[in-house]
C-alpha cells in the first residue's frame, strides 16, 4: 500500500463526507486475497477508513459514476480521470455531480504476472515496499518462502506506456504529482501484430481470444460500455450468436473494440478484469494508435473535445476508399 | 476396498485403462491448471483446476437437437435427437469439491422423470470420477464449512490419496472398485498415512463461513436483510463467478439455422445478466443489480438448502473468490448474511 | 428414457384471429403421432412450450380442456421473436409442442366447493380451459356454484366470445363479462374487473377463487376479496416468468426456491405471501 | 457520426486481425451516377470473388462428419 497516499485519501474523504460536500466517496479497498484490491464506496467517515491507495488498484472506478444520483467524490489517477472526461463529453455524467480526488498512479501491478512468476507456489501475502513487492507464501510441500521482486517487472502492459499518470482534471489533488509517463513507447507495442504476415495475424488473434468464456467482464468493467442493450445481447435482430463458436466470440470482441474506437483511454481494466487473462488490449490499443496517427486525437484529455468519429477533416486519409 | 500403486507404475496402469476409456486429468498451463486428455503421466502437485470440470457434463455450448430446415420435406421442421456420447471416460485427480458439486447437480438435472436432463445423465453415466484428496488446500478453500471437505467422497467413484512415492486408492462405488481391482491391496500403514494426511489437510482449512441463521430463518427474512443494498454496489454483473462455479448450472436455449440445417443449442447463462429474466413485455422480475446479486447468494445458501434438506449449493472451492474482478468474496458475503440475521 | 427437451411434432390445424386488433391469434394444434397425443396428459392450468424450429420456444398456457379431444388450443399474443413468427405461420405448417408442463389448478382438491373465476385481458386462456372442464357434464355435478367474471379493455379484446355467450345462457353459471368503458353496440357490463367483483361480492364461504390477469387487476382485486373475508389459501393464482427449459433446471423463472415452470405456475396467495415478489 | 473515419478504422482493424479488408468497400457515388454504381458493383464483386469464400469469422454449425 502506498501509505501516505492512503492516509491523505482517507483524510480528504472524511472531510468531504463530514461537510456533506458529497454523498459518497468512490475509491478502492484492500482485497480479501493478495493483489485483488477492489472498488469500494464509502458513505460515512468510518467507512472512509477502508479506502486505500496501492499498486493493485486496477478496476476503472468511473464505471460507478454512470447512473449514480447525487454528488459523488471519486479517487482518480490519470486514466480514471480521462474516463470521467469521456463520460462528461458523452453526457453520461455531469461535471458538477463529481468531485474528483486526483491522484498520481505509480503504475499498477499485473497480478497475473506475479502469479506466473510464482507458478509453483501459493502466494499468501504481498506487501509493497517502495519500488518492490515482498511476496510471501509456501510451496506445495508446505515450505514457506519470502521473495522481493521489482514492481517494474510485473507492471501492467498499459501502465508501461501510460502518458498521463497524474489525474488530468480534479477538484483536489492528493499528494505530490509524480512522473507523468510510464517510460515505455506506446508506438512500439500498441499494435504488435502489424509486424506479422496476414495469416499469422489471424492465428495470433485466434490464439489470444480463443479462450474467451464470454463472461463479459471486459465489457462490464469498461466505462465506455454503458449501452442499455449491448449489441451482443440484442435479439431483434440477433447480431451475434450466443455460442462458444469462434465466429461468435470473435465477432463480439472485434465489434466491442470497434465501439471503443476514439474513446478508449487504455486504462487496462478490461485486461485486469478478464478471468482468463486474455490480452484484450491487443485490439483497443491498435485502434487507439490508428485514431492518434490518422486523426491526431487522444481521448479523455479535454472537456468539450469533439469525439474523432463525430467529425472529419477534408484532409483525412482516404486510402481506404475504393477509388 | 483400499488399494495402492507406486507412482512409477501409474503409466502402465493408465495405458491399460486407455484400452477402454478416454482418460482426462489436470494439466499445468503457466500458473493455471486446465483439464486435458492424459498423455501418460498424472499431475499431483496442483491447486484446483482454474475452471471447474463441469463442462465434461455440461458443455458451455451443447447441441441438444437438430432439424431439417425445409418445410417442404416430409421430415422437415421436426426436431431429431442428437447421438449420445460414444465413449466411456475417466476423470483422474478431480478434486473432491468438484465431485461433490456434480453429486449436487445430479439432484438438479435428474430431479424426477419429468425433469430428467438426458444430456447430463448420459455423460454422468459414462464418466468415472477418480478424486484426489487435497493434501494442501488453498487459502481460499472453505469446503469444511459447507458440508464438503478436502477428502470428501461424495460423488466420487474412487478417492486417491497422494502418499508421496505411492498413491492410495479407496474404492467407493462398484464401478470405481472395478477400475482399481487389479491393484495391490494397501498396507495398514498406507491407510493410517492417508488418515493422517486427511486430518492434517482439514486442520489447514482455517477460514470458515457461518450459515446457521441463514438456514433457520424464513426466506423473506433472508431476502430482506440490509446487506443486499451494499453488496451489489461494486458488482459488475459479469458472469465470471457463475461460469467458474462448479455448481452454477443456468443455461439459455437458442435456435440456429444454416441453409437446410438447423439446431437447438444450449449455452451457459448467468443470473448476473439482466437479460436472463427479462420478459418480452419489458417487465423484469429481477431488474436491478441488487436483485441479481441477491439471487446468486440466495440460490446457493437459502433456496437450494430449502429444497434439498439443508444441503448447501456451494462446495467451498473458492474459485469465485479469486476470479471476481472486484473481489466480492463469498465467504464475507455469507458471514455477513448470517450476522445480519442474528 | 424420454428426452423432456424434445418437442412432439404437431401440425397447425386451424388459426383464428382472436381479437379485433389482431394482436392475438388462437392456434389449434394436432399431433402428428397419435401416441404423442395419448402421452400428452394434461389438465387446465398447465402450459406447454410451443416450439418453432429455427426460432425457439415460448411457454404458453393451454387454452383447451382435455375434455375437448386430442387437439390443443393456444391463444398467443404477438410480442417477441417466437410469437411474431408464430403469427406469421399458416394452417398446415409443422411445429412442435413440449409438455404438458407445470401443475394444473387443484381441480380435484377443490371438489365440492363454489368456484369463482376472475380473469382479465388475455390471461383468460387457462381459465377458459378450466371453465370448459368444470362445465363438462361429468364434472359439473362435483362443484357448487360457479361464478365467472371476465373483463377486457374493449369488447373487441374479449377472447372466446362464442364460448362465454354460451355460458351466459346457462343457468348453472353466473357469468359477468365486462369492458372498461362504454362502447357503441356493447350492452353488457361496464367497469373494471375489481369493481364488478365488488358488486358481485362472491362469498368466501366454502369457496375458492382462481385469478389470472395483469398485475394491475390483481392489485386492485385483492383488497376487494380481503374485504369480503377471503383468505390467502382460498385464492389461487397463476404466475408467468421468463422460461427456457420448462422443467425446473435452467434457473431463470424462480420465485424464491420455487420454479414457476416446475413447481407452479399455480400458487395460492398464501404461498406467494411468503415469497419474494420476483414475478 | 461520419462513415469515412469509421470505415478507415474498421478496415484497418480487420486487416490487423487477419481478415481480408478487401471484403469491405467504401466509395462515394452520387445518386446521379448510375453508371458509376454499376461499374463499382461489378468491380467489387470481381475483387471479392478473387478472394474466394470467406473462411474467417464464418460460423459453420453443420455436424462435422
Amino acid at each position: 500500500m502506498l501509505k501516505e497516499y492512503t492516509e491523505q485519501i482517507r483524510e480528504v474523504a472524511k472531510r468531504l463526507l463530514k461537510d456533506k460536500v458529497v454523498d459518497c466517496v468512490i475509491g478502492y479497498r484492500k482485497g480479501t486475497v493478495p493483489m485483488l484490491d477492489a472498488p469500494y464506496i464509502a458513505y460515512t467517515e468510518e467507512e472512509a477508513d477502508n479506502l486505500i491507495w496501492s499498486s493493485f488498484c486496477v478496476s476503472n472506478l468511473a464505471k460507478f459514476l454512470i447512473g449514480r444520483k447525487g454528488k459523488s467524490a471519486i479517487v482518480a489517477q490519470g486514466c480514471i480521470s480521462r474516463s470521467i472526461v469521456n463520460l462528461i463529453n458523452e453526457n453520461q455524467v455531469k461535471r458538477e455531480n463529481v468531485y474528483i480526488i486526483g491522484v498520481w498512479s505509480p503504475g499498477m501491478v499485473d497480478r497475473r504476472k506475479v502469479l506466473e512468476k510464482f507458478y509453483d507456489k501459493e502466494i499468501l501475502e504481498v506487501e509493497e515496499d517502495g519500488d518492490e513487492l515482498i511476496v510471501k507464501g509456501k510451496d506445495f510441500e508446505g515450505k514457506e518462502f519470502e521473495e522481493r521482486i521489482s514492481k517494474n517487472e510485473v507492471k501492467r502492459d498499459n501502465c508501461f506506456t501510460c502518458m498521463h499518470r497524474n489525474a488530468v482534471i480534479y477538484d483536489e489533488f492528493v499528494g505530490e504529482k509524480g512522473e507523468e509517463t510510464g517510460g515505455g513507447n506506446i508506438d512500439n507495442v500498441a499494435a504488435p501484430w502489424e509486424k506479422l504476415s496476414f495469416d499469422e495475424r489471424w492465428e495470433a488473434f485466434r490464439e489470444t481470444f480463443g479462450s474467451c468464456i464470454r463472461c463479459y467482464a471486459c465489457r462490464n468493467v469498461c466505462p465506455l460500455c454503458y449501452c442499455s442493450v449491448c449489441f451482443v445481447d440484442e435479439s431483434k435482430p440477433q447480431w451475434c450468436g450466443k455460442t462458444q463458436d469462434e465466429a461468435d466470440i470473435f465477432t463480439f470482441h472485434i465489434l466491442r473494440a470497434f465501439h471503443c474506437a476514439g474513446r478508449c483511454v487504455d486504462c487496462g481494466a478490461c485486461e485486469s478484469a478478464c478471468p482468463m487473462g486474455i490480452k484484450v488490449r491487443r485490439l483497443t490499443s491498435k485502434l487507439e494508435k490508428d485514431v492518434r496517427e490518422l486523426y491526431g486525437y487522444v481521448p479523455g484529455l479535454e472537456i468539450g473535445a469533439k469525439p474523432p468519429l463525430a467529425v472529419y477533416r477534408p484532409d483525412d486519409p482516404e486510402n481506404f476508399i475504393t477509388p | 476396498m483400499v488399494k495402492v500403486l507406486k507412482k512409477d507404475q501409474i503409466e502402465s496402469f493408465l495405458s491399460k485403462l486407455k484400452e477402454n476409456y478416454e482418460l482426462y486429468g489436470p494439466k499445468k498451463k503457466g500458473f493455471e491448471v486446465e483439464w486435458a486428455k492424459l498423455d501418460g503421466s498424472l499431475l499431483f502437485d496442483f491447486k484446483n483446476s482454474s475452471l471447474s470440470p463441469k463442462s465434461f457434463f455440461f458443455p458451455q455450448t451443447e447441441c441438444m437437437m437438430h432439424f431439417k430446415n425445409d418445410p417442404n420435406d416430409p421430415e422437415g421442421m421436426i426436431m431429431k435427437p442428437e447421438p449420445e456420447l460414444d465413449s466411456k471416460r475417466i476423470l483422474f485427480n478431480i478434486r473432491p469439491c468438484d465431485a461433490k458439486a456434480f453429486s449436487l447437480l445430479d439432484k438438479v438435472f435428474m430431479k424426477d422423470e419429468a425433469s430428467l436432463d438426458v444430456y447430463w445423465k448420459d455423460k454422468r453415466d459414462k464418466t468415472i470420477l477418480i478424486g484426489l484428496g487435497c493434501n494442501n488446500p488453498s487459502p481460499t478453500c472453505f469446503c469444511l464449512s459447507v458440508g464438503c471437505g478436502p477428502f470428501s467422497e461424495e460423488g466420487l467413484d474412487v478417492l486417491a490419496v497422494d502418499l508421496g512415492d505411492r498413491v492410495l486408492f479407496k474404492g467407493i462405488t462398484e464401478r470405481g472398485k472395478e477400475i482399481i481391482s487389479s491393484l495391490d491391496d494397501a498396507e495398514e500403514s498406507d491407510i493410517k498415512n492417508a488418515e493422517e494426511l486427511k486430518k492434517n489437510a482439514e486442520s489447514k482449512i482455517t477460514r470458515k463461513v457461518e450459515l446457521d441463521n441463514i438456514l433457520s430463518k424464513e426466506i423473506l427474512e433472508v431476502y430482506e436483510i440490509p446487506l443486499w443494498d451494499r453488496i451489489h454496489e461494486t458488482c459488475l454483473n459479469c458472469g465470471a463467478c457463475t461460469f467458474y462455479c462448479p455448481t452454477c448450472h443456468c443455461f439459455d436455449i437458442q435456435d440456429e439455422v444454416q441453409g437446410d440445417y438447423g439446431r437447438r443449442v444450449r449455452n451457459w447463462d448467468t443470473c448476473m445478466s439482466w437479460l436472463f429474466t427479462q420478459h418480452a413485455s419489458g417487465h423484469n422480475p429481477r431488474g436491478t443489480k441488487k436483485d441479481r446479486v441477491r439471487q446468486r447468494f440466495m440460490h446457493k445458501f437459502k433456496y437450494i438448502p430449502f429444497r434439498l434438506n439443508g444441503e448447501i449449493g456451494c462446495v467451498g472451492c473458492g474459485r469465485c473468490i479469486v476470479r471476481c474482478p472486484v473481489n466480492i468474496d463469498v465467504r464475507d458475503v455469507v458471514n455477513q448474511m448470517n450476522q445480519q440475521l442474528k | 428414457m424420454r428426452n423432456p427437451y424434445l418437442p412432439y411434432p404437431v401440425r397447425i390445424k386451424r388459426i383464428e384471429v382472436a381479437t379485433e386488433d389482431k394482436s392475438l391469434r388462437t392456434f389449434e394444434l394436432e399431433f402428428l403421432n397419435q401416441e404423442d397425443a395419448k402421452r400428452f396428459n394434461y389438465l387446465p392450468g398447465q402450459f406447454a412450450e410451443l416450439s418453432i424450429p429455427g426460432y425457439g420456444e415460448i411457454p404458453i398456457g393451454i387454452a383447451s380442456s382435455p375434455t375437448e379431444g386430442d387437439t390443443l388450443l393456444f391463444t398467443v399474443f404477438r410480442i417477441g421473436v417466437v410469437t411474431t413468427k408464430l403469427h406469421n405461420m399458416q394452417e398446415g405448417d409443422i411445429m412442435g409442442v413440449r409438455g404438458p408442463l407445470g401443475h394444473p389448478y387443484p381441480l380435484k382438491e377443490i371438489e365440492g366447493k363454489n368456484i369463482v373465476i376472475i380473469a382479465g385481458g388475455y390471461a383468460v386462456t387457462t381459465l377458459r380451459a378450466t371453465m370448459v372442464w368444470l362445465l363438462h357434464p361429468e364434472n359439473r355435478p362435483k362443484y357448487g356454484k360457479i361464478t365467472f367474471i371476465y373483463g377486457a379493455r374493449t369488447p373487441g379484446l374479449l377472447l372466446y366470445p362464442d364460448q362465454w355467450r354460451e355460458w351466459q345462457k346457462r343457468d348453472d353459471v353466473d357469468c359477468y363479462i365486462t369492458v372498461d368503458r362504454e362502447f357503441p353496440g356493447w350492452d353488457g357490463l361496464v367497469g373494471f374487473v375489481p369493481t364488478i367483483t365488488e358488486k358481485v361480492a362472491p362469498s368466501p364461504e366454502n369457496s375458492v377463487a382462481i385469478i389470472c390477469g395483469p398485475p394491475i387487476m390483481i392489485k386492485f382485486t385483492q383488497p376487494v376479496l380481503d374485504k369480503l373475508g377471503w383468505k390467502g389459501e382460498q385464492i389461487i393464482m397463476s404466475l408467468e416468468n421468463r422460461m427456457k427449459c420448462g422443467i425446473g433446471i435452467c434457473g431463470r423463472c424462480n420465485v424464491g426456491p420455487y420454479y414457476v415452470c416446475k413447481d407452479g405456475p399455480v400458487f395460492t396467495k398464501a404461498q406467494l405471501d411468503k415469497l419474494p415478489k420476483e414475478y | 457520426m461520419y462513415a469515412r473515419r469509421r470505415f478507415a478504422l474498421l478496415k484497418s482493424l480487420l486487416e490487423y486481425v487477419g481478415i481480408e479488408s478487401d471484403r469491405i468497400h467504401f466509395t462515394w457515388i452520387s445518386s446521379a451516377e448510375a453508371g458509376k454504381f454499376q461499374e463499382k458493383a461489378k468491380e467489387i464483386v470481381e475483387k471479392v470473388r478473387k478472394l474466394g469464400p470467406a473462411k474467417k469469422l464464418v460460423k459453420d454449425i453443420r455436424p462435422k462428419n
